[in-house]
């Protein structure tokens, strides 16, 4: 007999459609991933009407954990696709999102990356798609900052790695591009201590500094720029990470202009509305999972089993978000959505944020890639 | 103190070199040859053993799984030729292994070559690495052998992190590019394939570190481990030898990072971490330094657990228990680490041991002559 | 044979060997006697080459060894002994003597070959257990050995090399009474055959006197005296350096 | 005869499967030397170990040992030589990184002043190279410094394995001096394979073969009787090593 | 030059913080021939134990005493956990270094998992004066006070671990456990308790690490201590295994080599000129740059 055997999707009418949710329940993106889950949840109660079905079929959720490990992933989403699975979500890691979106591709079956925010899943091949924002269209809501960038002087500041490289990319390419130079100060992904790197910064008198710095040594790098006096000397702007990262910023929160994906009452559409009866407060991953949920929805609606159809379900659909109007651009499957300006105030352990301004998901639309597979 | 800092690890005599007395004297050569062939033939059973694995054994998840189990067992065997048998602690391994995976995604996925080529490179690119680096860190013995290679793979790892000139992805990782790979290899239905290709992997290894074991080189090698200045004395470069073994294991490492990369099908970061070696240490510990199974065994049971603990965590089994025990029990390191803390108190002398310590209930059960 | 001019180590200011010239002829026993701290052992290992020395030379068979690493010396015919067993622990008995004839045979790396299955090695490391009468502990761990019966193993593995000039550093030490004769039987016969030299650090006199052509006393790292016994033990110096007063 | 210090009976060691010692009993008198002979690894040194509870992990002892009323099997070591039992091994294991005189102040009891004066005078060397670390003293100055460590506290009852083993014969004589004094004071318990430090010292002897005791009585007696030495021990009274310059020459050179 | 002086000091406390978590380990690695994996759990729980007791001890705060009385609680937390390791999982493996490693490493990984499992992943805001987030203005450079804080501590820790050494006599009972621990045994003391004592003063060091890293970095999180850890390896071997006073050179130079090179060179190269100098020392002097404390 054959060697090795994989259970072909069932055609039956009433077959349950199975969904593989790969990702992080452990490790160190587990809250991000505590997030996801929790907005898929809502999502797909308010796709379906409450029924937690398309049509007669039942959708049947399965959710592995990755720990954040591409090769725990790449197993998982195996396992799942040799069970039969054509649906695969999830990815709150970049590394995962990446090393998962080849197979899905190899095996012809939909994956919907999550909060990965790299911006090599978009156009990574046909069969991928995303639920949440990329890198680029952080980058080109931080330019809104800036007002007329041409003669302005842009410094990035990010850690060594892919996502440092994809920020300063885009910063030259989204605002160098539009006049201003932009120089960039690096450090390593594991520094602990940032007076060299805050020196280096104020030495070059930005007009706008950008950061791009992900990971627990954020708050060393918040306080040391405050210390130097660099936060007041110019513009700084970053992305805003979930709430618990809030108190973190401590004095420096309020002397920092954000950039934001999502916070706590920045939409109140009806998406929104309902996420929020089923998390109470809204947080930074919660509408990816719901939109991930929305799009899963949508694909086995109108694909039924047929991969390639759920593909064209999905390219160029527009759907209502928690963020608003949010479309699955057909070229390259970005996921054109709105982005937010944003200002923290608070002391202690109580921030708010407040939306200062809201761009559309046209405003924020990256270039559009070739697809490469 | 410096020099007693790193024991030889509580080894066993090397089995190569002690002639058997059992009544399986005659069976015993053929016995892995028999393992080998059951190994060959898993992906042909449908057997399905609830809870161990989510599918039956030729599901594609399960071989997947045990692919990369066969790996690791086919690099704790080889991480055991520096450790187990030569009595060299090195916190470096991750570095070959590293340069095997990226080798091969890079020259496959950067510079386009075919795998044959890529993989080829990547092996001998490897070898000369740990060579080289080898020979340097060779001036030194010990606790500071340890911390010169691991510094050497520290300085990998930066490299990989820091994603030079854009071929690594850093923290990213770098998916591996399969337009140009055999068809035979990419694809879910084709993880048959892969499988079968660690097993091979895993064989070779245990074939070679076997061969050595027992050649007069295995013999310098097990000398070396007990006393360094004696073999000095009896006329051998004791660095000679310690070279051949270092490089030899290095070269093993990278020929297993190019089938890791392609089961896996891609690159990230963690190969590079000193965690890596650390758990590779964990799994000889685990299995019994020394030995021909004992490595294999641990490298094979540790990666196991460390990608089913994700699922026994997530298991409602787990979810149904009150807080305080559900909450560390979800964290897979937190079974990890506490099953291997037992497993040293337990299992003193590895897995390997066990043989030892059940042939007195053997030797009851066996009928009287 | 093996010959040492102005030979020193010192540690800081204390020279703990000081400028020891010695000769030893080819055939020739030199047995060592000082008292304890007098830089015997220091003075193998600086010819065994485990350490390097602050001044002077090493010359084996008029070859200058002095900066040769201890492999290349022993290839050259220089064995030893240690004053404190060190043998492969690990390893059993037999393995032992077989691995100190195989670095005797050619150190050259053999991956690929069956250790076990060359029978000469074998036969060879079984004729050394034999001569020093341990053929019968073959399969045990060396580890495990009692003391004596290392010493026992030190000899069979330094045999097993066939060494030109052999350095014995008290080998009868921890030896039981009886077993005293057999182990001068075999030094003896080590040095009967075929004109091999020997230098032999031994606290009992007896068995010094017993094989010894000539005995250097060492005394503070410098030789107070290198003559034949008789001179030696007559010496006012050696007497109450290091004989005392007899029990 | 008055109560023996020590009585040990019916002793047992099992060492990693080996029956090393199978039912051992003999006693150490209140005073003078009792020396304990035998062949190398009859378990001489096992015995001793035994009794201060150093017998290693792997092993397994059986039997009684008592010091006057006292069990001192299941106790632990320094338990044991707090109440006096001193100990100095074969292989001497100073503390090759501490200094001498470090390795002197490691040896004293709390509760009891430390002979220093005592040690140095048979030692003197040991206080010249008080600040050496003990690693780089020769083999006899270390086997003094194990000596001295013990002698620095009072104790009941003393175990000594092989003290001149691999020291010159000058040291030797010095050694069994030094133990002679020590015996006017306190019993000792003596392995020795030097048969002239045995004469000199020796009241009462035990002789162990194949793991038993294979004679036990007065040492001048064993001594004395050739027939009886050279079954037990091997040698003839008058042979041996012995340390004097007296021995057989080389002959014909 | 105030570049320069601003480097200098804030390099030295980045220094006095690898110095804080290196002398723990250095004492235990060299002392108790223990390579401690478990370090950075430690370190951990000082770090999560001062935060907890900030916000839940009665009179202990963010600030003044009651920051004091925090830490005093962090530090107590972290010798109890020290000891109980060593009471519980060292002591039964004595005499099998390899071993009692990997059951240190079986901890540091089981005990981070805890305390994320307990905590949650994420980083948590620490508790702290007010000042220690103020700079003080040295020759025109605002150096951060917490750093200045890191170097007080460093010192004082250095000074306090001396005089154990050189004061009292279980710094001698330990070094010669450590080479023959029957022998020790067999001149009458219990060795088993110097050992205890070890693990406790390691894990009091790390402990306050921990909690002073938490002022430091503004945050705790369970990963923090594993991060530091490799650095502290770092130092601990560059200095000599078991010396104290290495170690604190150690940390100096590995404090002002990674602050200079990352300010004049290329990002990255900071930590890599570190590990080269790990390489560079090791195979020049393999005992690394200080013998052993131990006389001190
Ligand atoms: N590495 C070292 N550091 C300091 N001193 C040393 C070292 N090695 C040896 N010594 C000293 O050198 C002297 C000679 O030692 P050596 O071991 O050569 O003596 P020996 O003659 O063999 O004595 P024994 O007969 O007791 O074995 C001794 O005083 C010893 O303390
Ligand atoms: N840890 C051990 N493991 C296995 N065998 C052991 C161990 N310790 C001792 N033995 C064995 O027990 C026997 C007795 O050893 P022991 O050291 O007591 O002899 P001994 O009479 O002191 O000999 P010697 O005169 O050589 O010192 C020896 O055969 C030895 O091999
Ligand atoms: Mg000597
Ligand atoms: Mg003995």
């Amino acid at each position: 007999g054959s060697p090795q055997e994989t259970a072909s999707g069932g055609g039956d009418a009433t077959a349950p459609v199975k969904v593989g949710l790969v990702y992080s329940q452990s490790g160190p993106l587990a809250s991000y991933g505590k997030q996801y889950i929790e907005g898929f949840k809502a999502g797909l109660d308010h796709a379906t009407g409450g029924t937690g079905k398309v049509g007669d079929r039942k959708i049947e959720v399965t959710e592995v954990d990755d720990a954040g490990d591409p090769a725990k992933a790449v197993s998982a989403a195996k396992d799942l696709i040799g069970k039969g699975t054509k649906i695969i979500a999830g990815s709150t890691a970049s590394g995962v999102a990446l090393q998962v979106a080849p197979i899905a591709a190899q095996n012809k079956v939909l994956f919907i990356s999550g909060p990965a925010a790299t911006d090599a899943v978009t156009g990574a091949n046909k069969y991928t798609f995303r639920s949440g924002r990329q890198s680029y269209q952080d980058v080109v809501t931080a330019k809104s900052f800036i007002g007329d960038p041409a003669g302005k002087k842009v410094v990035v500041f990010a850690q060594d790695g892919a996502f440092g490289d994809a920020n300063e990319a885009a910063v030259k390419a989204v605002i160098g591009g539009a006049g201003a130079t932009v120089s960039s100060v690096r450090a390593p992904a594991s520094a602990t201590e940032f007076t060299p790197f805050a020196s280096q910064i104020k030495a070059a008198k930005p007009d706008l500094l950008f950061v791009a710095w992900a990971g627990t040594t954020a708050p060393a790098m918040w306080q040391t720029l405050d210390q130097q006096g660099v936060l007041t000397s110019t513009t700084v702007v970053t992305g805003l990470d979930i709430r618990a990262s809030w108190p973190t910023f401590g004095a420096a929160g309020s002397k920092i202009s954000f950039l934001s994906h999502y916070f706590d009452g920045a939409s109140d559409t009806e998406a929104a509305t309902a996420l929020k009866s089923k998390v109470g407060t809204i947080d930074l991953f919660h509408p990816d999972g719901f939109a991930a949920a929305q799009m899963v929805v949508q694909a086995a609606q109108e694909g039924g089993d047929d991969v390639d159809k759920m593909v064209t379900a999905l390219e160029g659909w527009t759907f209502d978000g928690v963020k608003g109007k949010m479309t699955i651009r057909a070229e390259d499957h970005a996921l054109l959505q709105p982005m937010y300006q944003a200002k923290l105030s608070g002391s202690g352990t109580t921030f708010t944020a407040a939306a200062q301004k809201t761009l559309t998901g046209d405003e924020t639309a990256p270039p559009v890639t070739p697809m490469k597979g | 103190m410096t020099d007693q800092m790193v024991d030889a690890p509580p080894a066993a005599v090397p089995a190569e070199l002690t002639p058997g007395h059992s009544r399986w004297h005659g069976l015993r050569p053929w016995l892995p040859l028999v393992a080998l062939a059951v190994a060959a033939i898993v992906p042909y059973s449908t057997l399905v053993l609830p809870g161990i694995f989510e599918g039956p054994l030729n599901s594609p998840g399960t071989l997947q799984l045990l692919a990369v189990c066969l790996v690791f067992g086919g690099l704790a065997a080889g991480y055991d030729l520096l450790f187990g048998r030569t009595g060299m602690l090195s916190f470096g391994h991750a570095l070959y292994f590293a340069a095997g995976v990226y080798g091969t995604d890079i020259l496959v996925t950067r510079a386009g070559l075919p795998l044959w080529q890529a993989g080829l490179f990547a092996v001998v690119g490897a070898t000369t690495l740990a060579a080289l680096l080898g020979a340097v860190a060779l001036r030194t013995v010990g606790i500071a052998f340890a911390m010169v290679t691991l510094a050497f793979a520290q300085v990998g790892a930066i490299l990989v992190a820091r994603n030079f000139g854009g071929w690594t992805g850093g923290e990213e990782g770098l998916p591996l590019d399969v337009s140009g790979l055999p068809p035979a290899l990419v694809g879910v239905t084709n993880t048959v394939n892969l499988y079968w290709l660690a097993l091979a992997y895993l064989a070779l290894v245990v074939f070679v570190v076997h061969r050595v074991s027992g050649s007069p080189t295995g013999r310098v090698l097990a000398g070396l481990r007990d006393d360094e200045r004696r073999i000095g004395v009896l006329g051998l470069d004791p660095y000679r030898f310690k070279l051949v073994a270092f490089t030899l294991s290095g070269g093993l490492a990278s020929a297993g990072g190019v089938v890791y990369c392609l089961i896996v099908g891609g690159a990230s970061p963690h190969v590079t971490s000193s965690e890596l070696t650390l758990s590779l240490l964990v799994m000889v510990v685990l299995g019994g330094p020394g030995t021909r199974w004992g490595p294999v065994l641990g490298g094979v049971l540790y990666m196991y657990l460390d990608h089913r603990l994700t699922a026994f965590g997530a298991s409602d089994a787990v979810d149904a228990l009150p807080a305080v025990l559900s909450a560390p029990l979800s964290q897979p390191l937190f079974v990890l680490g506490t099953v291997f803390i037992l497993a040293v108190y337990f299992f003193p002398g590895g897995l390997a041991s066990l043989t030892t310590r059940l042939a007195p209930l053997r030797k009851a059960l066996r009928p009287p002559r | 044979m093996l010959a040492t001019r102005g030979l020193t180590w010192r540690i800081g200011e204390v020279a703990i060997v000081d400028n020891v010239y010695l000769d030893l002829a080819p055939g020739e026993f030199l047995g060592v006697i000082g008292p304890n701290g007098a830089g015997k052992t220091s003075l193998f290992n600086l010819i065994t080459g485990l350490r390097r020395p602050t001044e002077g030379r090493i010359t084996l068979d008029s070859e200058d060894v002095t900066t040769l690493p201890p492999h290349r010396r022993a290839r050259l015919g220089l064995g030893r002994t240690f004053q404190a067993s060190s043998v492969f622990g690990s390893l059993t008995v037999r393995e032992n003597v077989r691995l100190a004839v195989q670095a005797h045979r050619g150190g050259s790396m053999k991956l690929w070959r069956r250790a076990a299955a060359d029978r000469e090695v074998a036969a060879a490391a079984d004729a050394a257990l034999d001569r020093v009468g341990l053929h019968h502990r073959g399969a045990a761990l060396a580890g495990t050995l009692a003391h004596g019966e290392k010493r026992k193993l030190e000899i069979a593995l330094l045999l097993a090399g066939e060494p030109r000039v052999m350095l014995l550093d008290e080998p009868m030490a921890g030896v039981s009474a009886e077993d005293v004769p057999e182990l001068v039987d075999v030094i003896r016969s080590l040095t009967s055959d075929s004109g091999r030299s020997v230098l032999m650090v031994e606290h009992h006199m007896d068995v010094i006197l017993e094989l010894a052509d000539r005995i250097a006393v060492m005394h503070h790292g410098a030789l107070l005296a290198c003559d034949t016994p008789d001179t030696v033990m007559a010496n006012a110096t050696v007497q109450e350096a290091y004989l005392g007063e007899s029990l | 005869m008055s109560e023996p210090v020590l009585s040990v009976e019916n002793l047992s060691v099992r060492i990693a499967g080996l029956h090393i010692l199978q039912g051992v009993s003999f006693t150490v008198a209140p005073t003078g030397v009792t020396v304990l002979l035998g062949r190398n690894g009859v378990g001489k040194t096992t015995t001793l170990r035994a009794i201060v509870g150093l017998t290693p992990r792997n092993g397994e002892v059986r039997g009684t040992i008592r010091m006057g009323a006292q069990s001192l099997l299941a106790r632990p070591t320094h338990r044991l030589v707090r109440g006096g039992l001193g100990y100095v091994p074969e292989d001497r294991c100073v503390f090759a990184g501490l200094t001498v005189a470090e390795n002197l102040r490691l040896a004293e009891r709390r509760g009891s002043t430390p002979a220093y004066d005592k040690v140095y005078a048979l030692f003197p060397e040991l206080d010249r190279r008080g600040r050496q670390r003990a690693g780089s003293l020769s083999g006899g100055q270390q086997q003094m410094l194990a000596i001295g460590r013990v002698l620095l506290n009072d104790n009941r009852l003393l175990l000594v394995d092989e003290p001149t083993k691999g020291l010159a014969p000058k040291v030797v004589t010095e050694v069994a001096e030094v133990l002679q004094r020590v015996a006017e004071s306190v019993p000792v318990l003596l392995v020795e394979q030097n048969l002239a430090v045995v004469r000199r010292l020796a009241d009462d002897a035990v002789v162990l073969a194949a793991g038993q005791v294979a004679w036990t009585g007065d040492a001048k007696e064993l001594l004395l009787e050739t027939g009886l030495t050279k079954s037990l021990l091997g040698v003839g009274s008058g042979g041996g090593h012995e340390t004097a310059p007296t021995a057989a020459r080389k002959d014909g050179s | 030059m105030g570049t320069v002086i601003l480097l200098t000091l804030t390099g030295l406390g980045l220094a006095a913080l690898y110095f804080l978590v290196a002398s723990g380990l250095s004492l235990v690695f060299g002392l108790a021939d223990v390579l401690n994996f478990a370090h950075g759990l430690f370190l951990g729980v000082g770090a999560y134990a001062t935060w907890w007791a900030a916000q839940n001890l009665p009179g202990a705060g963010p600030d003044g005493l009651g920051f004091v009385l925090a830490v005093l609680f962090g530090v107590a937390a972290g010798t109890l956990v020290a000891v109980l390791v060593e009471l519980v999982l060292i002591r039964p493996l004595y005499s099998r270094t390899i071993e009692q490693v990997l059951v240190t490493v079986g901890l540091s990984l089981a005990g981070v998992a805890l305390l994320q499992a307990t905590w949650g992943a994420d980083a948590r805001p620490f508790p702290r004066p007010e000042w220690t987030r103020q700079v003080t203005s040295v020759l025109g450079a605002s150096v951060p006070n917490g750093g200045l804080l890191l170097i007080v501590a460093a010192v004082a820790v250095l000074g306090a671990l001396l005089a154990f050494l050189r004061w009292t006599r279980y710094g001698l009972v330990i070094r010669a456990g450590v080479e023959n621990r029957e022998m020790v045994t067999a001149l009458g003391i219990d060795v088993r308790k110097a050992f205890t004592l070890v693990f406790a003063i390691g894990g009091a060091a790390a402990a306050l690490a921990g909690a002073l890293g938490g002022v430091y970095f503004g945050t705790v999180s369970p990963g923090q201590g594993g991060s530091l850890l490799i650095f502290a390896f770092i130092v601990v071997v560059i200095g000599g295994m078991g010396s104290v006073v290495g170690s604190a050179y150690a940390a100096v130079v590995v404090g002002l080599l990674q602050q200079f090179v990352n300010y004049y060179g290329v990002s990255g190269l900071g930590d890599i000129c570190v590990v080269g100098l790990l390489a560079v020392v090791l195979l020049l002097r393999p005992q690394g740059l200080a013998g052993k404390v131990a006389h001190a």
